[in-house]
């Protein structure tokens, strides 16, 4: 779904949000209730300036609308893979980023992504992997990498590779596979501002996906093992 | 002198921490293994790849994880995440009444265990947030990096999160892997068999130069322990101020560097613009001397 | 379903005349590309059972040779070893055998 | 009747010479021809079926001539006869595949081996043979003469006077039969020093050389010595552990000669260390002929080496070099002087030990690295790995060898000589489990592959005086029959099926003997084998022994 329609659905016509370049950034009103817009279009690689520009708008807002709500749209290839930005410290904006994020759920925002396109590894940490609860529509898609690129670095059958992802979610992209292993909250199917409205009211303030996942199904041993070291003798 | 970044992760602890003080949470014994390895062909690890548990470290109290970058990259994947995120959470909610002074990761990791990639991918991120709740906490994070394999991917962010960075100039810390930025954007883009390019752009040296670590040291398990002993108290508690604060160091950073240098002058031009002294001699310059140019 | 990069699982049966007594659990080695590890464990006198677990298939008759020459050395009773293994060569086993046996308590040593 | 021409040869240089003056007419200016002009200086001096040397070894290449090479015009030239030491670089086969040449004698084919074994058994190179680097040399001057020699240096002045730099190798022995038998000598250079600036030093005269032509770029070096110590792992530190007290003592080698790769860079690094706590500093490895192995420097600095000749240099040894004239062989300038011919024949002549690795070995002790599908050729270990027949000259360590290998022997076997320590030195398994030893070579089934007259063995068997591994030494001196040689080999074999095929019974026979002696015979503990022991760990290591004069070159950098 293109962000603009994205954006009509949950918030009207006269939504707001305006596009610079690939960055997505605006205040809007949902049902009647302010709320902080930050995202990215195009499938967007996140360099050190487009996780600045997002930080940004996280500063402004904990500073000019105290607990004021923030959705992050999520469409991106994954981080900027260029020289430059490895020099420029890439983590180090993207780990900024991803506190900026953190520090506004502490100071009581709620913050919520939702997967609108696709999300890849480093550009997904600090944005939807960061917030109080991530979702995704149906069509989206969230991966690490492609299958033949993972089969090369891994120098594993890509055949193999293949049949593992049909009986196991832990290699496979895919939204559903990302819900059975807690990493996404719930999919909106549908009633899109009706979905928002819901995940604002009961979205969890601690991390609780890998319980998620255990209870899913789809990650039995992550919780499991923290609570083996918490135990631990 | 003993070699940092040839120790494995469990001779790292042994050397770093105070003598014999280690005791060790889902040791070897209890086979706490991935299972996702095995039906792709890889011999699993007793310890998943990581170490965690208790020690001393000056006498203080530390709570210490050592990735093993020899299986797998040090690649996190579920078990070797939720390993980290335990000992995290252990430290916030001291349930048997022993909080540390500080926990301690020993980071060795390519980031992402590909061979887990959902789950791993997961498990980074909870990770990041388990260290920024121990950080809200109180307890200070500290990151060592200085092992053949650095710190890269989803780790590569996660040690920005931590209170307090150590580095080798022979440690690299980054986000995307040299051969990965080739592969994807040509040799010309990035050579990764120049590894003086590569230490250039992620490199310990750098990574003091522009400030993405706290202190410099040289690849002696001896010097990194010193450096953890002086880090002990070393806590940042994350706030507005101080996130303004870092915006406007990075967004200051990102006007120092015209676009689409060339390799072999990009380093030196940053490094210039940050206002090293004699940006053109770091590559052959030793600790010492690259500890001195870091403007204050 | 068996995949023909699936894990090879061997294991082997000793007596041995020298018992370990009682010890810690020992690990040396790192699994990595040609190398492994080593776990030492206490088990049933005078058995000493070895299970490994290796990514290189049908190597079953050198382990065999590699372990035989390994126990005629040490002849260690009541020891359970696991190895996890990346192909390493037999040199690299039979070191990170005898490292792994020098860590066991100074009585189990003849 | 038409008196007979005794100077053929000399009328044919000055015919070519005048040929290349009309085609290049201001492009040429003295013997200093454009760059821009280097085809047409190549298609008016050479004429078909020429036999050409293309200056090209394992380090330094003549890169733009082979370029320049591979674009001439078929139909002007072609039928070439190559004859040079290594096919390096693409160009090298490209030649053969557009029709330009045709017939090749060579030495050693490393990076190309796999294409070269495609064109032969294509029918597109008649490969005349290959040699060892001396051997071909020495061809230079009896039957493969070249007519026109395409060589590197570093810098010409005005007159055409050649500074090679450090990296001389081949080219004295390339200029001088060109230039004394009629052919003619075209250089690439780096740099040009202008009128009034002299050369650091004159490597070849002005006389012997024809034309020069400035190159865009500096002719590539490979740096094939550089081993990152970082890499040597615990089995080669217990293995040169071995070689150093099993043998180097033993023996007492004096002069000697290492072979490329990660084995002996750890005898190397153990000489300050392991060596110097047994006490044979000065008893041991004071003479070399080698290249400026950086593995070396922290022997060199604790004092041990008195004195190392070169076949070539290493990139960034040169500030060392310069810095250790009381080594190494430098020039009035300071820099390396390399000479791979004279090393050829100091390796073979002046040393008492060769030690180097193969990839297989067969139970007669015959060793090869090549493979199936590649043609590889053999450089100079065949020439170090040998028994010098001619020499005649005694020290201990040659004394000792032939004592052994004669003892209770009559006739002329008997008859009393020395004989050169040649060592193979391997791993029982290479990586990915591959046994080194072997029932029989690849080298068999590569010659009938490619119809060679004989199998390509680098190192024969009965020139082989030690075997050792991880599982310990055989010294093959001592063996009095095939049996008992197989057996030996065997022993040492380990878990390999030529290993565990051995008679258990003739082994211990023969370790009682001295035959095969293992680690512990040699009072040595496996678990004493630890990379600690290296007294260099890390190419920054080997930078802090020399005192920050050894600059490695970028690829080996991790700071």
């Amino acid at each position: 779904m293109n962000w603009q329609h994205l954006a009509e659905q949950l918030f009207g016509n006269q939504h707001g949000l305006r596009a610079d370049g690939d960055f997505l950034a605006g205040s809007v009103s949902f049902e009647g209730r302010p709320l902080t817009v930050i995202g990215t279009t195009n499938h967007a690689p996140i360099g050190v300036r487009l996780a600045l520009a997002q930080a940004r708008v996280v500063l402004d807002t904990m500073a000019q609308q105290p607990g004021q709500p923030i959705l992050l749209l999520i469409d991106t290839q994954g981080q900027q893979l260029r020289r430059r930005d490895e020099l420029l410290g890439i983590n180090r904006a993207m780990a900024h980023l991803g506190m900026c994020i953190d520090l506004a759920r502490r100071r009581g925002h709620r913050v919520l992504g939702l997967v609108y396109d696709q999300a890849l590894s480093g550009g997904f940490i600090t944005s939807g992997l960061i917030a109080d609860a991530c979702y995704a529509l149906p069509e989206a898609e969230i991966r690490v990498m492609r299958l033949p690129a993972m089969a090369r670095i891994t120098k594993l059958d890509p055949a193999l590779l293949e049949a593992m992802s049909r009986s196991n979610p832990v290699f496979a992209p895919g939204v559903a596979n990302y819900v059975s292993m807690g990493g996404v909250r719930a999919l909106w199917d549908g009633d899109l501002a009706g979905a928002l409205r819901q995940a604002l009211v009961d979205s969890p303030i601690e991390d609780q996906r890998a319980r998620d996942g255990a209870a899913r199904g789809g990650r039995q041993l992550a919780a499991r093992v923290a609570q083996r070291v918490l135990d631990a003798a | 002198m003993i070699s940092y970044a040839e120790c494995s992760a469990r001779e790292r602890i042994a050397q770093l921490l105070d003598a014999g003080s280690f005791h060790e949470w889902l040791p070897p014994a209890e086979r706490v293994t991935s299972p996702h390895l095995a039906q792709l062909g890889v011999p699993s690890a007793f310890d998943d790849g990581v170490a965690i548990g208790r020690a001393r470290l000056d006498g203080r109290t530390v709570f210490v994880a050592a990735q093993e970058g020899a299986f797998m990259g040090g690649g996190v994947g579920e078990v070797h995440g939720a390993k980290l995120v335990g000992l995290l959470r252990r430290a916030l909610l001291d349930p048997h009444g022993e909080r540390p002074d500080a926990v301690l990761l020993l980071a060795d990791s390519g980031g992402v265990r590909l061979h887990e990639a959902n789950a791993g991918l997961i498990a980074v991120s909870e990770v990041m947030r388990a260290v920024l709740d121990a950080r809200a906490a109180g307890i200070p994070v500290l990151f060592l990096i200085g092992s053949a394999n650095g710190c890269f991917g989803g780790m590569g962010i996660v040690a920005r999160c931590a209170d307090h960075v150590v580095m080798s100039d022979v440690g690299r810390l980054a986000m995307s892997g040299p051969e990965v930025i080739e592969a994807s954007h040509g040799v010309e883009e990035f050579d990764a068999r120049d590894r003086a390019l590569v230490w250039r752009t992620t490199g310990g040296k750098h990574r003091w130069l522009s400030g993405d670590c706290d202190t410099l040291v040289e690849d002696d398990v001896q010097a990194f322990r010193d450096a953890a002993i002086a880090a002990l108290g070393d806590t940042r508690p994350v706030t507005v101020q101080a996130l303004e604060h870092e915006h406007r160091l990075l967004a200051a950073r990102l006007q120092l560097l015209p676009e689409a240098l060339d390799g072999d002058i990009e380093a030196v031009t940053l490094w210039r613009g940050l206002g090293v002294a004699d940006a053109a001699r770091v590559s052959s310059l030793d600790v010492d001397a690259v500890r001195a140019l870091r403007p204050a | 379903m068996s995949l023909p990069t699936a894990i090879e699982t061997l294991d082997f049966s000793y007596d041995g005349a020298r018992p370990a007594g009682r010890f810690a659990p020992v690990l040396v080695g790192v699994v990595g590309s040609g190398n492994l590890e080593v776990l030492l464990e206490p088990g049933e006198p005078p058995k000493c059972r070895v299970r490994v677990e290796t990514s290189a298939r049908g190597f079953g008759t050198i382990w065999q040779a590699v372990l035989d020459d390994f126990q005629a050395r040490h002849a260690l009773a009541g020891v359970s070893i696991s190895i996890n293994d990346m192909g390493a060569t037999p040199a690299v086993v039979s070191l990170r055998l005898d490292q792994a046996v020098a860590e066991l308590a100074p009585g189990a040593q003849p | 009747m038409t008196a007979k021409t005794w100077n053929s040869r000399a009328d044919n240089r000055a015919a070519r010479l005048a040929r290349v003056a009309r085609a290049l007419g201001p492009q040429l200016n003295g013997k200093l021809a454009a760059p821009a002009a280097i085809t047409a200086l190549l298609e008016a001096a050479i004429e078909p079926h020429d036999r050409v040397c293309l200056e090209g070894n394992n380090q330094k290449q003549a890169d733009f001539l082979a370029q320049a090479l591979v674009q001439l015009d078929a139909t002007r030239v072609h039928g070439l006869h190559m004859v040079q030491s290594v096919l390096a670089l693409p160009e090298h086969l490209d030649l053969f595949e557009n029709g330009i040449a045709s017939k090749l004698d060579f030495s050693f084919s490393g990076p190309q081996g796999a294409r070269l074994a495609k064109l032969v058994s294509a029918g597109r190179i008649e490969i005349g043979a290959i040699h060892t680097y001396l051997e071909l040399f020495a061809r230079y001057f009896v039957d493969l003469t070249p007519n026109v020699a395409l060589i590197a240096a570093h810098a010409a002045d005005a007159q055409g006077n050649l500074y090679t730099g450090p990296n001389t190798e081949d080219t004295p022995a390339i200029v001088e039969a060109t230039a004394f038998s009629g052919g003619i000598v075209i250089v690439q250079v780096n740099e040009l020093v202008g009128e009034g600036t002299s050369l650091p030093r004159v490597d070849v005269p002005a006389g012997w050389v024809n034309f020069v032509v400035q190159a865009p770029r500096p002719n590539f070096i490979e740096p094939l010595f550089t081993r990152d110590p970082a890499q040597i792992s615990e089995i080669q530190v217990l293995m040169a552990m071995m070689a150093i007290k099993g043998i180097y003592a033993e023996y007492g080698v004096q002069r000697l000669n290492h072979g490329i790769g990660f084995d002996t860079a750890a005898i190397e690094l153990l000489l300050p260390t392991y060596a110097e706590q047994l006490g044979l500093k000065g008893k041991i490895c004071k003479h070399w002929a080698l290249n400026p192995h950086p593995a070396l420097i922290p022997a060199i600095e604790a004092g041990w080496v008195q004195s190392i000749h070169s076949f070539g240099s290493e990139l960034g040894m040169e500030d060392y070099i310069r810095a250790r004239s009381d080594v190494f062989f430098t020039g009035p300038d300071g820099s390396l002087r390399s000479n791979r011919a004279f090393c050829q024949a100091a390796g073979h002549y002046a040393c008492d030990l060769f030690i180097g690795s193969t990839l297989q070995i067969d139970l007669d002790g015959n060793s090869s690295t090549a493979t199936l599908g590649r043609i590889a050729g053999f450089g100079g270990a065949p020439n170090m790995g040998a028994d010098a027949r001619g020499r005649r000259h005694a020290s201990p360590a040659w004394l000792r060898a032939g004592r052994e290998a004669r003892a209770g022997r009559s006739g002329a076997a008997g008859t009393p000589r020395g004989q050169k320590l040649v060592v193979q030195m391997v791993e029982t398994f290479r990586e990915h489990m591959q046994p080194a030893f072997v029932e029989r070579l690849d080298a068999w089934q590569l010659a009938e592959q490619a119809g060679m007259q004989l199998p390509p063995i680098m190192i024969y068997g009965d020139d082989v005086t030690h075997i050792l591994t991880e599982e310990g030494i055989a010294n093959l001196l001592l063996c009095r029959s095939d049996e008992e040689r197989e057996q030996a080999i065997r022993g040492v074999a380990g878990y390999t099926a030529v290993g565990l095929g051995r008679d258990k019974r003739i082994v211990e026979n023969l370790r009682d003997r001295g035959v095969i002696r293992r680690a512990q015979d040699l009072g040595i503990d496996p678990r004493d084998a630890t990379r600690n022991l290296l007294a260099a760990r890390s190419m920054r290591d080997l930078v802090r022994a020399s005192g920050g004069l050894y600059q490695p070159p970028r690829r080996f950098r991790n700071w």
